[in-house]
Parts: C-alpha cells; structure tokens; sequence
C-alpha cells in the first residue's frame, strides 16, 4: 500500500478509494456530521493553500481570508450573472483567484518576511470592505450563494447537506491529487529549494522571483476554491464570512498541520472543525453564559497555537519523523 | 476651506496614534526581530486596566499612568515567558514564521479571555476633558480639548522617548543592543535585559494608545472595538511604511498614513478607509521595499 | 589584454561597498582545460570577485568576455545557461530535501516538464533528471547518500554533494568557493584527488586558503590583496614572488 | 596568574575548528596568534571571551574559569575583546561608541578619566568625538573598538585582526599603539593576526595555528626565523 501511494497511478487510485470510503461514510453519519464533513473538506483546502505558501516556498501569508472572499464572490457572481454550471463556477473561482494571487505575488517576491506578513495582513482587513463600495456584490449583506438542489438521480431522500458534502470532498480529493502532483514535481522541489536557500537556488538557474510568484498563484488557486466551498456551505457571501479571524483560523490549522506537511493537514482541518463543538461542550459545563460561548473557542484555538509553536513548532508529524531519523542515525552508529 | 483644515486636524490626531502604535512595534523589532501582533491585545488589556483603574480612582490620569505601568509589565513577561523560549527551541523549517504565529496566539488569547471575563460588562471610557470641538465663527472645528490633549500627549511621550534614547546610558545600550547585540555584549551591555526593557517601553507605548484612542472615538471599550482593530492594522501599517528601524520613520509613516485616511474619509468615503491603507502600503513598499527610512539588505552571499 | 580564446575574461573590474572600494581594477582570464586560483590574504575581496562575476553584487564598471566575445554581466540564476556553475564557501544545501533531490536541483535546465503535465502527474523528464543526478553523485563517490536528507550529512559529505549539484548542469566553467575551507587533512587529500579529476571535465576557477592544494592543482594564480591583483601567473612563479610573501606574512611592523 | 588554556575543542556543528588547542600566556604579556584562513584564530578568541560555546577543554584567566560564562559577565571581569572587522556600531557617534564600553561601571569620574586617556592615546578620536562612526577610515575604526574595548578597563585584550583591510602604513601605527598600551597599562593581550610578521615583531610570544591545531608555540622572536611559519601560510 506504501508503495503504491509513491506512484502517480497509485496515486490516482489511493484518492479515488478515498472517495469511495467518504460516499460510504457520508451516507451513514447525520445531517449535522455530513455538514461538519463538507466544512472540513474545506479547510482541507484552505489549510493546504496556507501550508503550500508557508511551508513550501517560504512566504508567510497572514490575509488568506482576503483570497478565499475573492474566490467565494467569484463563484458567487458566475452563477448569479451568468448562471454557470456549479462545477464551472468553482472553476471560475480557482481562476480569477489564481489572477489576483499572480498580481499580488509579483509585488510579494519583492518583500521580505515582515514587510509581506503586513501586506497580505492589511489586505485581509482591506478587501472585504470592497464590498460595501460596490452595489453589485451586495453590501454588507452579501449575496446568496445557491448551488442548486442535487440531481434527481440521486434520489429524493438525497439531502443538500449530503450534496454540498459530495461537492466539496471530491473538490477536495481533487485538489489535494492535483497539489501533491505539483509538490512531487520538479515545481515542488524547486519551491523548497528556494526556501532552503535563496542564493544556492539561484545558482541552481532557479528564477527566485517566478518561483515565488507561481507558488503565490498555485496557493491562491486553492485559496479560490476553498473560498467558494465555504460560500457554498454557508449558502452567502458577505465581507463577515471572511473576517482577520478566518486569515488567522487558517495559519492556526497550518501550524497544527505542521507548515510543512501535507499529510498533516487533516490534523489541522479536524481541529478547526472540532475547535467550536469542543468549546460548546465546555462552555456547557461552565454554565452556558453567552460570553464565554462566543470567546471559548478563541480562548482554545489561540492557547493550541502558542503550545505547537512552544512544543512542536514543526507540527506532530514533522516531530515525529524528526524523531525517527535521529533513531536511525543512533541505529547507525 | 473648512473642511480641508478639519482633515488635517483628523489627520494628525489620529495619525499621532498611529505614530505611537508603531513607535511600540518598531520598539519591539529592534529588539528582538519580532513582530508583535499582540501589540494591539496588550493595548486593549491596558485600556481595560486603564478603565477598571480610573473607577478606583476616579481620575483619568492616573489611570492613563497605571495603565501606562502595568502595560510595561504585561510586555515584559511576554518577553520573558514567550519570547525567550521559543528564539531558545526554534530551529525548524518555520524558524522564521513561528514568533508572527505566537504573537497572534497571543493577541487572540487577550481578545478572548478579555472577552470571558469582561465581555458581559458595559464599559465606557469618558474622556477627561471635552471632546467636542472647539467653535470659531460658526464653523465647529474638529479639534477639541481632548484632541489636544492627544497630540500633545503623544507630542510629550516622543520627546521623552528620544530623549531616553539619546541622552541616557539606557538609551545608549538600547542603541547599542538593537543595532549591534554581539559588540553590545563584548561592551558588556546585559543584552537580555535590555530587550525585556525594550519591550517594556513598547507596551508603555502602546497601552497609552490605547487609553487616547478609546475616548477619542465612542468611549465603548470591548475586545472587538473597532477601535483596537484599527490600532492593530493601522500601527502596523504605518510602523511598515516607517522602514520597522525608526522611531522617526515609525512617526512618519503614523502621520503619513493618519492624513491620508483623513483624506479619503472627509472627501471620499468611510468605507475605502482599511482598502485605502493598504494601497497606500503597497505604493510605499513598491517604491521602497525596504520602507521610507529602512536599510537596504546588504550583500546576500 | 584577454586572450581570444579564453573562456572566461574579467577586466577592469571595480565594485564599490558603500564608499570602501572591495574591487579595483581586477583582472582574470580563464581558458580552455585550466584550473586557475584565485589567492590572498583575508578580506582581499576573493569572495566579492565571486560574488560579482555571478551577480551576486553588482560592479561599478568592468568589462566581461565570454568565449572571448564581450558579455553583460549575467544575472545569478542565468549563469547555469552560460555554462557556469558554483558552489558556495557555506555549502548550501537545501537542508530538506534529499541528497539527490539536492543534485536535481542543480539539473533543472535539463527539465522541460510543463505545469499542466505536472499537476496530472506526468512528470516525464524525473526520471531522467534522477539518473543525471546519480551520475554526478558517482562522480563525487556519493551514491550511497542518495536518499539521506542533506541535513542530516557530515561536513565532508555536504561538500561532496555541493559539487555534485554544481557539476550535474555540465558547466564548462566550474567555481569552486573554498572546497578544501573546514575539512580535515583526509578529506582534503580527498578533495584535491578530486578537483584533480574534474579537471578532465571542466575549466576550474577556484577560490581557496589551503595552499598546498592550491599549488597542486591550479595552473595559474591571481593574487589578490586590498582588492587588487597584486601579482599573477605560473603557480610556481607567484609563490616565489616577493610582493606575494610579504602580503601573506605580513610587512614588518617599523 | 596568567591565561591557561589547556586541550581547548570548539565545534561549529559539524566542523571541529580547534581541536585540542593548549597554551599559557604570563600577565602582561602580548601574545600574537598567528596562522592562515580558518586556522580557527577566530574562534579560539569567541571562546575565550564567551561569544562561542567550547565543546570541551578548560580556559582560565587569574584562576577564573572563562568557558561557560556570559560576554557581558566576562567583560566585568576585565576580558575585553574586540571581534573581528573593526568592531564599532556605525549608527552611534564616536563618543557614544566609547561610552558604551563603560555603561556597565558605576564610576562615572573614573570612567570620563579613561575616556580622556584613549582620546591621548587616539588623538584622531578626540577630533571626530561628535561624528558617527560611520563616517570614519578604516584606520580610525579600529582605533575606536580598541579604545571601546578599553574603556572597560580590561586586564586581559582579545584582539581579532586589528590590521585587516588596512593600508601598511596605518598597520604599522596600530601595531606601535597596541605595543605601547600593553606595556603602559600592563595588559595581558592576545593579539589573532594573519599579518605573522608584523605581529610577531610587537609581540613576546607566538602560537602558530594550522587547521585548528597549535604547531608551533615561542618566543615571537624566534618564530619569526621558523620555517613552520612560513609553511603555515605558504604550503612551504
């Protein structure tokens, strides 16, 4: 089985039996897990998006959520105007989302850390106000976002949460192939070398400034697309479903994941999907007051963040591989 | 006419906060190298101290000076605790990301603990002195008694500072520390402490931002005010454009960017405020990557 | 002054740091099979002719040959295309990825794998760009280090591998920044059995403080002192030269 | 009551760059560390002044223990070094650099009284007082991390490179200053010098490094006549 993931075609078949467990697994749970189910396939993106910007190329991104409100209105306004087909939509957000994350990585390769952590920061707090200047994304209220009810084909008891479940986890499968397609490619390799070392890549014949900026749109691309599965899931768009908490939700689900692994990624996306239910039921035992319903989950998703950063600051399953090198260099000995 | 002199009135007003938002997080980063997203938190948690000190004491300036204190001591333990810790154990592959990721563990901490124990609460801070503009000839004026009050606060804490900074031995090794730590050391300056005090100074800075930003704008003090996002986004914008390395460039770049978004509120529209900064940002930094008074990187091999 | 036939010219050369003058008026030519060091006492401005002739830093004025024909000064990441490569005095490996990774890195210029195609996972040219890298792993006898991670090599061996990664682009002109810098007696026998080597294969311009190796394998000797060339030619004869001594020990104090 | 280093190792990670170094230097002596590039001169003297961590060895200095110890502790106890490249921060002026060597003491008369020593010692300093360091020659940069090293009041002088990238003349003249302060203030020196002869010629005894290894050790006088010298550097 191990072996057979290392292969593309393998690959290709590991993803789609993946698929086959999530069909199964959907059709066994409640409306409410189904609908956890389809968030979490969205923060799969999402996280991996980060994780790819970070991780692989180096570049701390603190506005992600600005990238998810482009692809979310994208989607949204490609099926509003045009009344596209919900797969051309997501398409569409993966685009212009990928456009913009091009654009902005130009002027990204260019900063270094600091400098680009408070662009792409001031960028999560600037854009979704666009919103309320332009009368056709809706205003504060936003837009809907309807994908429309499931084929009939599917039968009648098939519900939308299962739908919405069935659109975002295949979006997620194949995201997720096509991503790990891309890290095991030379692109893949040329992006960690780069965040390895600059100057030795550029010897290398390794364009530093391109291979950034294509890691800034590859990583939008995703950023669109997780954007429009969470308008999706929500059924609306509006500058409040992309909030700084989200930008920082996602770097949260990233560090969890280990920045630099994408195996990790589920521990991240479980996490973020948890974090409210977990908070509920300890706010619960607290006595259920409002304040600490509406601030526990914070309390919680910051006070893991600072304890990964502190203890494991590559993530669980960078540790633990970490940790099987040293024993087989001990085994060398 | 009128409403040109308002603008700049605005501008420099609120600029000044800015200034002194950024002044703390370039304090920060000379320090130590860090920037500190809970710089906004901490200045929320001061203000909070700030509040609950003034209904003990019922004095708006004593309150402004505990809470100046007790936002220098919240900073310093976060150096302590934090800080030291993690620059002592981080060395993996994000060595560059994690204190940006535990400043905003921070920052959320504050902003949701603060709103467990304090979010239930109604909390206003009144100014201490009027803040409704002053009238000449028909025309009222967007500068009040308490706005003067902040300028002229702000004004006082620059001079103090660069005074410090110049004319003291602190200051010297403060310097010293910031540009140069491993001569420092040989000079026998006690580097640590010296960024401890650094962040120190910074959260003094910032709580004070704090405790004139919340009056001047509705009083309401929660930990999703709009007030303390605009601390958060705004110092660090203008601590960006400054060049992160000086104070005067910090001062500039909170100036800068407080008359601009004057502009564009009195003449455009509330709503392009936060899109407008960032453009701002990302002309300043296409122009000058490195920031209005920052250092070229120097050779790279 | 350049000989026609040199690969590689460097004249009139001057780079400035701020107002310190790192360079001035340097001059260097390489030619076909020749193996040409670079020498001086520290802080001569060796590293910054490196730096400037792979545009690392930038030169106030110079001129630059290129098989004898006039060239700009290239940008770092196009001197693989010119046939120019080099490692670096701190190695710099990309400590996460594996040793052959590393060296297929180095081989990039040999792949012509779209995005598109990768992103289906039609990586066509891997396996070709992995048998490179393994061929010039066997050319510094690391083979065996294949899968390792580069950060978990010895010194010696990240050496072995920078030069891997740097030979597998087929460069015709090799820039070796201190091969011998840090490394033991053993391995230093061992580097200059190998830069003896490659010689075979490539023009060497090298950069090193060990002078034994430096007399056994180089050809020819620039020496550099307070940015200039103080002295050149035959191995053998620059030792011998006065100004050379006096640079390398030092001038009497009174 | 001297310097003692006995079977001194430091490793830069996995670079072993001294590799049992030993040697004893008498109080008041000047000491001049010579040998090639990546001798390990460097690190022999960020080991003694607490800037770099030793793997394993001892050092001492009047019986007190100088590995395991903080700069900024060791500097109190009268080992001051001035690292490599002229160790002066450009952004302060020439004063404040000065004045940061002695921000530790708490006698300030003592302290302007040393100051108005060094501006003898270095009257090109006394000139430049207010100008940031910035602005000043090579020459007079290393005048001014020496003369900051001094306002520390030092018993023991680590000095790395004083004569790099300077121009013959100017060597000449800071090698006589440095003679002259150790015979005047009866300073122990350790002076780390590519420069071998111009070194060995101020100095009382010599340590010829190669490879992070002591291959030969005198008197500086005859060293200068040994050929282990001249292999060190040379090849030959």
């Amino acid at each position: 089985m191990h072996k057979l993931i290392h292969t593309n075609v393998g690959r290709l078949f590991f993803f789609v039996f993946l698929g086959f467990i999530l069909f199964l697994a959907g059709n066994r749970v409640d409306e409410l897990r189904v609908y956890q189910g389809a968030t979490l396939a969205m923060f799969v993106v999402a996280i991996s998006s980060v994780i790819l910007l970070t991780g692989y190329s180096g570049q701390v991104s603190l506005g992600h959520g600005a990238l998810l409100a482009i692809g979310g209105y994208s989607a949204v306004l490609a099926r509003n105007y045009w009344s596209l087909p919900i797969w051309l939509c997501f398409a569409v957000a993966v685009l212009v989302t990928a456009a913009a994350g091009s654009v902005l990585g130009t002027a990204a390769a260019r900063l270094s850390g600091p400098y680009l952590a408070g662009t792409t920061l001031a960028l999560a707090v600037g854009l979704p106000s666009v919103a309320n200047q332009f009368s056709f994304l809706g205003g504060e209220q936003g837009l809907i976002f309807d994908v429309g009810m499931p084929p009939e084909s599917l039968g009648a008891e098939f519900s939308p949460y299962k739908w919405y479940f069935w659109i975002a986890a295949s979006a997620a499968l194949i995201a997720i192939w096509w991503l790990q397609n891309i890290l095991r490619s030379r692109y893949g390799r040329t992006w960690r070398a780069v965040r390895g070392h600059e100057v030795a890549a550029e010897l290398a014949g390794i364009h530093v400034g391109k291979a950034k900026t294509l890691a800034f749109t590859v990583s939008s691309g995703l950023a669109g697309l997780s954007g429009a599965l969470l308008a999706m899931t929500i059924g609306t768009v509006s500058p409040s479903a992309f909030p700084l908490t989200l930008s920082f939700s996602l770097l949260t689900g990233a560090v969890l994941s280990g920045v630099t692994t994408l195996p990790g990624v589920m521990i991240g996306a479980v996490t973020l999907v948890a974090m409210p239910e977990i908070a509920s039921a300890i706010s619960h035992r607290l006595g259920d007051s409002d304040v600490v319903t509406q601030n526990l989950p914070g309390v919680l998703v910051s006070a893991l963040l600072i304890l990964v950063v502190l203890l494991v600051p590559n993530g669980p399953v960078e540790q633990l591989r970490t940790l099987r090198i040293r024993k087989n260099a001990k085994a060398h000995l | 006419m009128f409403t040109f002199i308002d603008t700049i009135l605005i501008g420099l007003t609120s600029g000044a906060v800015y200034s002194l938002m950024a002044i703390a997080l370039v304090l920060v980063w000379r320090s130590t190298r860090v920037i500190n997203f809970a710089q906004a938190g901490q200045a929320l948690l001061s203000t909070y101290i700030g509040f609950e000190c003034i209904g003990r004491f019922n004095s708006y300036w004593v309150a402004l000076i505990l809470a100046m204190i007790l936002g220098a001591g919240v900073s310093a333990f976060i150096e302590i605790v934090f800080m030291r810790t993690l620059f002592k154990r981080n060395t993996g592959p994000i060595a560059g990301v994690a204190p940006i990721i535990a400043t905003l563990g921070l920052l959320g901490i504050i902003r949701s603990g603060i709103g467990i124990f304090m979010g239930g609460k109604e909390t206003i801070i009144r100014p201490p002195v009027s803040n409704i503009g002053y009238t000449i000839s028909g025309h009222t004026f967007a500068l009040s008694p308490f706005k003067l009050v902040i300028v002229s606060a702000v004004v006082v804490m620059m001079v103090v500072l660069s005074l410090i900074f110049t004319k003291t031995n602190i200051g010297l090794a403060l310097r010293a520390s910031a540009f140069a730590p491993e001569i420092a050391r040989l000079a026998g300056v006690k580097v640590d402490a010296i960024r401890t005090l650094g962040w120190a100074i910074a959260g003094a800075a910032g709580a004070a931002a704090g405790m004139l930003q919340t009056p001047n704008g509705t009083g309401a003090l929660s930990p999703d005010s709009l007030e303390f996002s605009l601390l958060l986004v705004f110092g660090f914008i203008a601590a960006v454009i400054g060049g992160l390395e000086s104070l005067i460039g910090a001062v500039i770049g909170g100036l800068l960017l407080g008359l601009v978004l004057a502009i564009v509120l009195m003449y455009i529209n509330a709503t392009l405020l936060f899109m407008t900064a960032f453009i701002l940002l990302i002309l300043v930094l296409l122009v000058r990557p490195q920031g209005i008074m920052g250092k070229k990187g120097g050779r790279r091999a | 002054m350049t000989t026609p036939s040199a690969l590689l010219g460097v004249e009139n050369l001057r780079v400035d740091f701020g107002g310190l003058r790192a360079l001035n008026d340097v001059f260097l030519e390489l030619r076909h099979q020749e193996v040409v060091g670079v020498i001086g006492p520290n802080g001569a401005g060796k590293t910054t002719l490196f730096n400037a002739l792979c545009g690392l830093v930038e030169p106030s004025k110079g001129q630059l040959t290129l098989d004898g024909k006039s060239h700009a000064w290239p940008k770092t990441h196009e001197l693989v295309d010119f046939g120019i490569a080099r490692t670096l005095q701190g190695v710099g490996l990309f400590p996460d990825l594996t040793v052959v990774e590393n060296v297929m890195i180095g081989a990039q210029k040999f792949a012509h794998t779209g995005f598109i195609s990768a992103a289906f996972g039609r990586s066509k040219d891997e396996s070709k760009l992995r048998d490179r890298a393994m061929l010039a792993l066997e050319r510094v006898y690391a083979t065996g280090l294949a899968e390792r991670r580069a950060d978990t090599l010895s010194y010696p061996d990240t050496k072995r591998v920078a030069i891997a990664r740097a030979l597998v682009s087929e460069p015709r002109i090799l820039m070796l920044d201190e091969p011998a810098g840090g490394l033991g007696a053993e391995d230093i026998a061992w580097m200059n059995a190998l830069i003896h080597n490659l010689k075979l294969q490539c023009s060497i311009l090298l950069v090193e403080h060990h002078m034994d190796v430096v007399m056994s394998v180089c050809d020819r000797l620039y020496v550099l002192n307070f940015g200039e060339v103080i002295s050149s030619g035959a191995a053998e004869t620059v030792r011998r030269d006065p100004a050379v001594i006096a640079a390398y020990l030092g001038a009497s104090a009174t | 009551m001297s310097l003692i280093v006995s079977n001194l190792c430091v490793d830069h990670g996995a670079i072993r760059a001294l590799d049992d170094v030993s040697m004893n230097i008498e109080q008041g002596q000047l000491a001049a560390v010579i040998g090639a590039n990546g001798a390990g001169k460097t690190t022999l003297l960020r080991a003694l002044s607490g800037l770099t961590p030793a793997t394993s060895g001892l050092a001492s200095w009047k019986g007190h223990n100088l590995l395991h110890s903080k700069p900024e502790k060791l500097v109190r106890f009268g080992v001051s070094h001035v690292s490599e490249g002229k160790s002066v921060i450009p952004e302060l002026s020439v004063e404040e650099n000065l004045n940061l060597g002695a921000l530790w003491r708490r006698d300030a008369k003592e302290s302007a009284q040393t100051r108005e020593s060094i501006f003898e010692t270095f009257p090109r300093l006394k000139e430049r007082a207010s100008q940031l360091a910035d602005t000043l020659s090579g020459g007079e940069r290393q005048m001014l991390a020496i003369g900051r090293a001094l306002m520390s009041k030092p018993e023991l002088l680590l000095l790395d490179e004083p004569s790099l990238g300077l121009a013959p003349l100017v060597i000449a003249q800071i090698f006589q200053s440095i003679r002259d302060l150790t015979t005047q203030m009866g300073l122990t020196v350790v002076l780390v010098e590519q420069n071998a002869l111009g070194a060995l010629e101020i100095a009382d005894v010599g340590i010829v490094l190669n490879l992070g290894h002591v291959v030969a050790s005198d008197t500086a006088k005859s060293l200068i006549e040994n050929p282990q010298v001249r292999a060190a550097y040379l090849g030959y």
